[in-house]
């Protein structure tokens, strides 16, 4: 009889990068979304497009409401974001092989160039979080000089989702590399851990227990993973607080 | 220009611009229709395909972050927080990051001009040199933005050398933020002047009267910082945070209790839980609190008389409460009265210099005293002067007065009054259109300078700002500007700017802290010292500079209990509110423009909250164009059925209506300055909240942009409930 | 009638016209190919050979490929810091545009050759730290005057030689095959 | 009296006679010339009309929208988040539910000797066809980048990729491409000999055409057996593909991770949906052929409609009981965005839309279809066959923009508003039609030799007093 000590979780299950996203002290100020935005070369998809579900951005900060006036409160602000499921539901469908799960750095990928635009990965998605570029979405001159060259610039027709930075990631590693020396925690961040004014969230290594990531989640204990019940093993937790 | 800054030798890169060929490839342009320009001089520090990381200020906002640019050939990539920065410590607001969006702004002023010619600089700069010449000291007038910078400093010597007006600053976050009742309430209790700084993140229960510290308030960054700190669960009990306000806030929406009270009625609520929390206390009850009856406020508050015993109780009972005041609890009739009764329940639980309570803000650096803007009333006079003819030339650098202003206060009629506008706008707004010339100042990351950081941060700071790319268009820096005219003109004004350039007077200015023992560094040579200054991005003491409140008598101060006074005929108060994204200057970029409001989750738009029932009562639904009018004017807006506002409240965000200020802010959504009139607090600050209005149905529709889904949210549409 | 068409073609006169049909198509088709496998013009007629010979080392010039993603072409106040020592360079007349660009400050605006499209992240560095020599992709330089690309750089071409060099150790071949490493 | 019952059972054989295709034979030489008539009849203004006026829609409709789609992207249509899915798939889904008409009714109908379909396999196996034409368009229109839809074959290339044989939708573009290529083969072995009748008839470009098409048939016994041969096989062959098609089609759904897709009975639900649509067009296109081309009157009769309305009715109930079986299951699931998917389709602003499919798919069929008289009306049955593909349209349209809005983040519910797809989908079916009406100007509507086979077979035969319609074997 094997217990439960015993089992060990492969690397696909307990993932490589993650997130912890401390709910109760998000304040909803975007600054994780424009954040993302400037380091990814999102398009901005203008009034319309926007109010009719068009818009493109990979981190999203939802909140409900409770109770009814003068009892009503704000649901805390979530932040959602693609989850890097370690089981996730928008690779297998992909006919294409355009998302794809890197087994080197366990994350989801999105290969643009190789989307065909199917869009069954978006329709599959339970967290709801990728991004179509459904117009050729115009970034009039000079503002495209802010491109990031490490990100490939999307055009019309192709899916798109949060990468957990991955440019960073293999800045770093390269950087570690040519240094002859493993990456470091807390050597680089995600965009939107970096912007965030209340350090709402933390990214890193969470198969290293060491690492700040996993240093806060052992912290909050009842930390939450949204829609675990499917069995996508989601990256990110989640702490609601309060 | 110094020769020993030459990185404007860097070229112009075409950049990986959004070539149309690539469309078959899904991805961007390939690379071989990008024009690649290699650098002539490839400065020693860098290699092509490698970022260089420049630190410098963010100039969004008047508060003062620290910036860390990440630049690729000679292009502005990303701005990230500069973590040596004690204000901001590595982190930015949403508008910091989409400084680049100004940056590369189509829309930008790209030549100096004069009536809408393009003009040579030689032209401008005798233009200005005329202006200063051939006019009376007394006729010219500076009118400059909130920030506390090198420029101001800068037309302050030229101001005091030569007799002309000294500076005047203002911009609509000051209006806002009421500055000048903080400052005139402290001035008033303490005897001294100074912005208060609220230590938020040292507290335990936090009680907000209005203040919108999560948004755009003072310092948004540092003060957002300060609220995870009340939360964070690791190091102390998680703190209570109680918000007091008639429109729930983004920053309301954080609060674990969120009071609406009746707008008006702050003062009084203020006093009621003063007085509470003094008889809860025991010993003698401070003057300011024993007229109050806190039955009678309660029920002309709304709050029930047990739910502000039970607040009382929490805030005597906590080892580290704190009260703030803020937002439209100030801008009111009663303002001053307000955030004194606010400092007063703070002096009652004795919270000033301790951790979480309350102190003044660390002096900059380089500052003696305290010096706030402007406030509208001293706008007023200022305008009124204009009118007058009394000002010949009207210099206009880094505010839009004519947006920015409630059009009621007449800006932009009094600017006929005056003979020689001469604007230094970036963005062709709404201003730089009436001015006389404009004279394109460099984007803020393409300037140098520096800036104060007001409050926020425990010790004084000095934000440095350098050029991290070279100027895109035909700008110039406008100190440069008025140092060259300055030198033309001769005589007293040359004497009063005796610099080569903008660098050699930023030298001149920060070669005092050179050697200051208690600096963060220091240098014995200036030239050490500016590569520091650079590299670091600013100065700053690495001991705390914040002063305590000394308020012996503040609970002998007596205040008035009385409702605030609303003008007008309206049967609903009128909140408007700065917009947590776009603020008051952040409509040109569309990425902002893009942003979710907060609460709301619109884009691209303005909208009027009304509470649901209101809005039953009213026969409006969602998206139901209604007519909103004031005594000082009327403008149509859609309606958003908000769920967390008082029934006879409204409330409107301030960013969007503009006129001219790039193609992704014109002609989009409405103003709601529009409306506000003449009105003003005790210290002179705009009752921008003390006003009420109509609402007449339209019967037209403008469907608002949402992130969030109304039915999934609201419910609406899904059908009947089981 | 399509019967009096063949017949017409099968006389001799008919199978020349189709002949020549045939040819001119054909030399068309492979003009345009020849046409993607030409260097592409250059401001200046760079001798790659004049300067190996010379025992300019390759990363002289190019000092990025072994520090970072891109190799760089040199600045122009690189090339002058030689050249205006050179007497040759006042006078040739292929050198003219170099010193007509660099004494006007204009840039030289090369057109790169060797490249890769924009969804594809190629970092020189990690290549040349893996014992890459430049020819190896590049081609030998002391044999041509404008670069030229001697293969297709595509990703049959990339991912080929990553797996000859992951060989059998497991894990480095999940990092070199690996979309992600060079697709984001 | 003899004299009386002789004339009563005489007119008994006349009535049969009349009432049964089967029964009536004509000679061999007529019957091809009645067939050759219908189809070489000049073509009436009004037909030149309505051809130029579809071909018009096709151009401009289809191809022309397609191409501002293509550079304009699927912007122009009304997907977004969370309806990524929307109207060109509901076609894809609605035009290979019409194409199983086909199939069922040659394949499975010769299979089990149901003598009633002969005179309109032909008309069945173009309805697949061209409905498996619009199905791949349609599927192709809903792809944001169209000009890569090759990488969705497997072909050795340099990259050493391959399509992802994990995802339905590669099984589906196998299983699609499968059916499109086995049921053009399948619609062209039994053309094989009225094609050789028709060369052996006509002249000029026609018969070079049929020359080339009826591959030099003679008509000889072997021949013949070949033919019944690779016809029976066929047969056989394409019933599991055609049922795998929708199945796949159905696991292009049911496979997903989303509230009301994840159900198992997708796959049968799906098949009778789409024999339910397919009927219905089976339905409409007899009657059209029959009412618009001459001679058809003998061919089909009411004996036809009422069989064909049989089967509608048997189908709207197994449809019914599919419908039920899935809601039952769903809903007794309890999951609670299931529960709101299911609340959202009755209630929701689109829930008339979920009423009006139960009327159609169900409520008239059965209101209709249970009398006999009003089945061998062709009219009715044409009524009752448009309102089941509307309902069945609305069926798959609940299925895919009205379900997707509903998902586990309510944060983006959102309702669908169709653009584009609406002309474009209108495109499909004005070239459904067009190539119907070319179709019936180009090949025999009608399988004479089919007719002719089985009115050899069958015999009225007296046992006794009685007329009894007797059938032999042919093979």
């Amino acid at each position: 009889m094997i217990r439960p000590e015993e089992i060990k979780m492969s690397a696909e299950e307990t993932g490589k990068w993650g997130m912890v996203i401390d709910q109760d002290i998000c304040t909803g100020c975007q600054a994780c979304v424009a954040a993302c935005a400037m380091e990814n070369n999102i398009s901005f998809v203008g009034e319309v497009d926007a109010g009719y579900g068009r818009s493109m951005h990979w981190i999203r900060i939802e909140r409900f409401w409770e109770g009814a006036y003068p009892e009503v409160k704000m649901t805390p602000n979530q932040p959602m974001l693609c989850q890097q499921c370690g089981h996730a539901t928008c690779e297998p469908v992909c006919p294409a092989f355009a998302t794809v799960h890197s087994q080197a750095e366990q994350l989801n990928l999105q290969v643009y160039n190789r989307c065909v635009g199917t869009r069954y990965c978006a329709n599959n998605c339970p967290y709801q979080v990728r991004a179509f570029n459904w117009r050729d979405y115009q970034r009039p001159e000079p503002l495209s000089n802010q491109l990031n060259p490490d990100v490939t610039v999307r055009r019309m027709g192709v899916m798109e989702k949060c990468t957990f930075c991955i440019q960073r990631i293999h800045k770093a590693q390269d950087k570690a590399k040519s240094e002859g020396r493993e990456v470091v925690d807390g050597e680089f961040t995600t965009a939107c851990a970096q912007a965030c004014p209340a350090n709402a969230i933390v990214f890193g290594r969470v198969d290293d227990p060491e690492s700040l990531v996993s240093q806060v989640a052992r912290a909050h204990g009842h930390g939450v993973k949204h829609l675990e019940e499917l069995g996508t093993l989601p990256n990110v937790t989640y702490f609601k607080g309060g | 220009m110094s020769n020993k800054f030459s990185r404007r030798d860097f070229l112009k890169l075409a950049g990986v611009g959004a070539a149309t060929t690539a469309i078959l490839t899904g991805c961007g342009p390939a690379s071989r229709y990008v024009k690649r320009e290699p650098y002539m001089l490839m400065p020693e520090y860098t290699y092509n395909g490698q970022s260089t990381y420049y630190a410098t200020t963010c100039r969004e906002c008047a508060a003062g972050c620290g910036l860390i640019v990440r630049t690729s050939q000679g292009r502005a990539i990303k701005t990230e927080g500069n973590a040596n920065n004690p204000l901001n410590l590595g982190k930015t607001c949403a508008r910091g990051q989409a400084t680049l969006q100004g940056l590369y702004n189509p829309d930008r002023v790209t030549d100096p001009a004069k009536a809408g010619a393009s003009i040579t600089w030689d032209a401008a700069t005798q233009a200005v040199v005329d202006a200063l010449k051939n006019h009376k000291p007394d006729e010219i007038a500076f009118l400059m933005g909130t920030t506390s910078d090198h420029l101001f400093d800068l037309v302050t010597d030229l101001a005091a050398a030569t007799g002309i007006n000294a500076p005047v600053r203002f911009g609509a976050l000051s209006m806002f933020e009421s500055r000048a009742t903080l400052s005139t309430a402290a001035e008033n209790l303490f005897g001294q002047r100074g912005l208060p700084f609220f230590d938020v993140g040292g507290a335990q229960v936090v009680f907000s009267f209005g203040a919108n510290f999560l948004e755009t308030w003072l310092s948004p960054v540092s003060y957002t910082r300060g609220f995870a700190g009340l939360r964070e669960a690791q190091t102390k009990m998680r703190g209570t945070f109680v918000q007091f306000e008639s429109r729930m806030s983004a920053t309301g929406g954080k609060a674990d209790e969120w009071m609406p009270i009746r707008p008006g009625t702050e003062a009084m609520v203020v006093l009621a839980i003063g007085k509470l929390v003094a008889e809860k206390r025991g010993g003698t009850m401070p003057h300011a609190f024993i007229e109050v009856d806190p039955a009678n406020v309660a029920a002309k508050s709304g709050i029930k008389l047990e739910t502000l015993e039970q607040l009382a109780e929490k805030f005597a009972s906590s080892a580290g409460a704190l009260a703030i005041p803020g937002g439209a609890a100030l801008g009111q009739s009663n303002g001053l009265t307000v955030a004194e009764a606010v400092l007063a329940l703070n002096a009652l639980v004795d919270n000033f210099g301790k951790p979480g309570g309350v102190y003044f803000s660390a002096l900059a650096p380089n500052q003696t005293e305290y010096q706030r803007a402007a406030s509208v009333q001293e706008m007023q006079g200022f305008i009124q002067k204009m009118a007058e003819g009394k000002f010949k030339v009207l210099f206009i650098h880094g505010v839009n007065p004519v947006f920015e202003l409630p059009a009621s206060l007449g800006f932009k009629e009094a600017l006929s009054g005056v003979g020689q506008v001469i604007s230094f706008a970036t963005f062709p707004d709404e201003t730089a259109q009436e001015a006389d010339y404009v004279l394109p100042d460099h984007h803020s990351l393409e300037s140098w300078g520096y800036q104060r950081v007001v409050t926020g941060s425990a010790q004084p700071v000095l934000s440095g700002s350098q050029p991290v790319v070279s100027p895109f268009y035909n700008t110039r820096a406008t100190a440069d500007v008025l140092i060259a005219a300055a030198q033309l003109a001769g005589g007293k004004f040359a004497q009063a700017l005796p610099f080569t350039d903008e660098v050699e007077f930023l030298q001149s200015k920060v070669a005092p802290l050179m050697n200051s023992a208690d600096g963060f560094f220091s240098a014995a040579d200036i030239n050490t010292f500016m590569a520091y200054f650079q590299q670091y991005g600013g100065w700053w003491k690495t001991l705390d500079g914040r002063a305590v409140p000394v308020a012996a008598n503040l609970l002998n101060h007596s205040l008035s209990g009385a409702e605030a006074e609303f003008a007008g005929e309206g049967e609903f108060f009128f909140v408007p509110f700065v917009s947590p994204t776009l603020a008051e200057a952040g409509a040109n970029k569309p990425w902002l423009q893009e942003l979710p409001d907060p609460t709301t989750t619109v884009m691209w738009n303005t909208w009027v909250e009304i509470n649901p029932e209101t809005a039953h009562e009213l026969g409006l639904e969602d998206d139901d164009v209604v007519k909103i009018i004031s005594e000082a004017g009327e403008l149509e807006v859609p309606v958003y059925r908000y769920p967390a506002i008082r029934p006879d409240t409204i409330a409107m965000p301030f960013g969007q209506g503009h006129t001219a200020y790039s193609r992704y802010a014109d002609n989009r959504g409405v103003n709601p300055a529009d409306l506000l009139g003449q009105y003003f607090n005790e210290a002179g600050d705009l009752a921008f909240a003390g006003m009420k209005v109509k609402i007449e149905k339209t019967g037209k529709k403008q469907p608002l942009s949402r992130m969030e889904s109304i039915m999934g949210v609201y419910g609406v549409g899904l059908g009947e409930e089981h | 009638m399509i019967k009096r068409l063949f017949d017409w073609l099968k006389q001799p006169l008919g199978l020349i016209a189709v002949g020549i049909t045939f040819l001119a198509l054909f030399s068309l088709a492979a003009y345009g190919i020849s046409l993607t496998q030409k260097p592409p013009e250059q401001p200046l007629q760079f001798p790659h050979r004049t300067h190996v010979a010379f025992g300019i080392q390759c990363l002289y010039c190019h000092p990025g490929a072994s520090k970072g993603p891109a190799a760089g072409i040199p600045s122009q106040a690189k090339c002058w810091g030689c050249h205006n020592q050179i007497q040759k360079t006042q006078t040739s007349e292929l050198l003219k545009p170099l010193k007509d660009a660099v004494l006007s400050g204009t840039p030289l605006e090369w057109v790169p050759v060797a490249q890769v499209p924009d969804f594809v992240q190629f970092n020189h560095r990690a290549h040349v730290a893996a014992g890459q020599n430049c020819e190896n992709c590049h081609g030998d330089m002391t044999k041509v005057t404008i670069a030229e690309n001697p293969q297709v750089m595509n990703m049959g071409w990339c991912l080929d030689c990553h797996k000859t060099i992951a060989g059998e150790d497991h894990e480095k071949l999940v990092k070199l095959v690996d979309c992600g490493t060079c697709h984001y | 009296m003899s004299d009386k019952k002789q004339h009563a059972a005489q007119s008994h054989e006349e009535h049969l006679r009349e009432k049964h295709l089967m029964l009536d034979p004509l000679p061999r030489g007529k019957m091809n010339d009645m067939v050759m008539e219908s189809m070489l009849e000049k073509p009436t203004w009004k037909f030149w009309v309505i051809f130029g006026f579809l071909a018009f829609v096709v151009v401009y409709f289809l191809f022309y929208k397609w191409g501002v789609l293509i550079a304009k992207g699927q912007g122009e249509a009304g997907v977004m988040r969370p309806d990524y899915w929307g109207i060109f798939l509901v076609n894809t889904v609605f035009w290979i539910g019409i194409s199983h008409a086909g199939t069922f009714i040659s394949a499975i109908l010769r299979v089990f000797r149901a003598e009633f379909r002969r005179p309109f396999t032909r008309a069945a196996e173009l309805m697949t066809t061209f409905g498996l034409v619009q199905a791949g368009f349609s599927i192709f229109m809903h792809m944001g980048r169209v000009w890569l839809a090759y990488w969705l074959m497997p072909y050795p290339n340099q990259r050493l990729l391959w399509p992802n044989l994990h995802s339905p939708l590669t099984w589906d573009l196998l299983a699609i491409t499968t059916y499109l290529l086995s049921s053009t083969m399948y619609l062209f072995l039994p053309l094989i000999p009225d094609v050789a009748m028709a060369r052996d008839r006509s002249t000029g470009w026609r018969k070079n055409l049929y020359k080339v098409l009826s591959l030099g048939f003679r008509g000889t016994e072997g021949e013949w057996t070949h033919l019944r041969n690779a016809m029976n096989i066929f047969a056989w062959a394409i019933i599991p593909v055609m049922f795998s098609v929708h199945t796949i089609v159905s696991w292009d759904f049911a496979a997903a991770t989303r509230p009301g897709w994840s159900s198992t009975i997708f796959g049968p639900y799906f098949i009778v949906g789409a024999l339910h649509s397919g009927m219905g067009a089976a339905a409409v296109v007899l009657a059209v052929i029959r009412s618009t081309m001459k001679n058809m009157k003998y061919f089909v009769r009411g004996e036809h409609f009422d069989a064909i309305g049989k089967l509608m009715l048997i189908i709207s109930m197994s449809w019914a009981y599919f419908f039920f079986n899935d809601y039952m299951v769903q809903w007794y699931g309890g999951d609670k965005w299931t529960q709101q998917l299911l609340h959202f389709h009755e209630a929701g602003p689109m829930g008339w839309m979920w009423f009006a499919m139960l009327i159609c798919n169900v409520a008239i069929p059965w209101a209709i279809l249970w009398n006999p008289k009003w089945r061998a009306t062709p009219w009715a049955i044409t009524i009752v066959g448009l309102v089941i593909n509307v309902g069945m349209w609305f069926e798959r349209y609940i299925i895919i923009p009205i379900s997707v809005t509903i998902n586990r983040m309510p944060f983006t519910w959102r309702l669908y508003e169709p653009g584009i797809e609406v002309p474009m989908g209108i495109g499909t079916v004005a070239l459904f039609i067009l190539l119907y009406m070319a179709a019936s100007k180009l090949i025999p509507l009608i399988p004479v030799w089919e007719v002719q086979e089985g009115q050899m077979a069958h015999e009225l035969k007296k046992f006794g007093r009685e007329t009894v319609v007797s059938v032999s074997e042919l093979e």
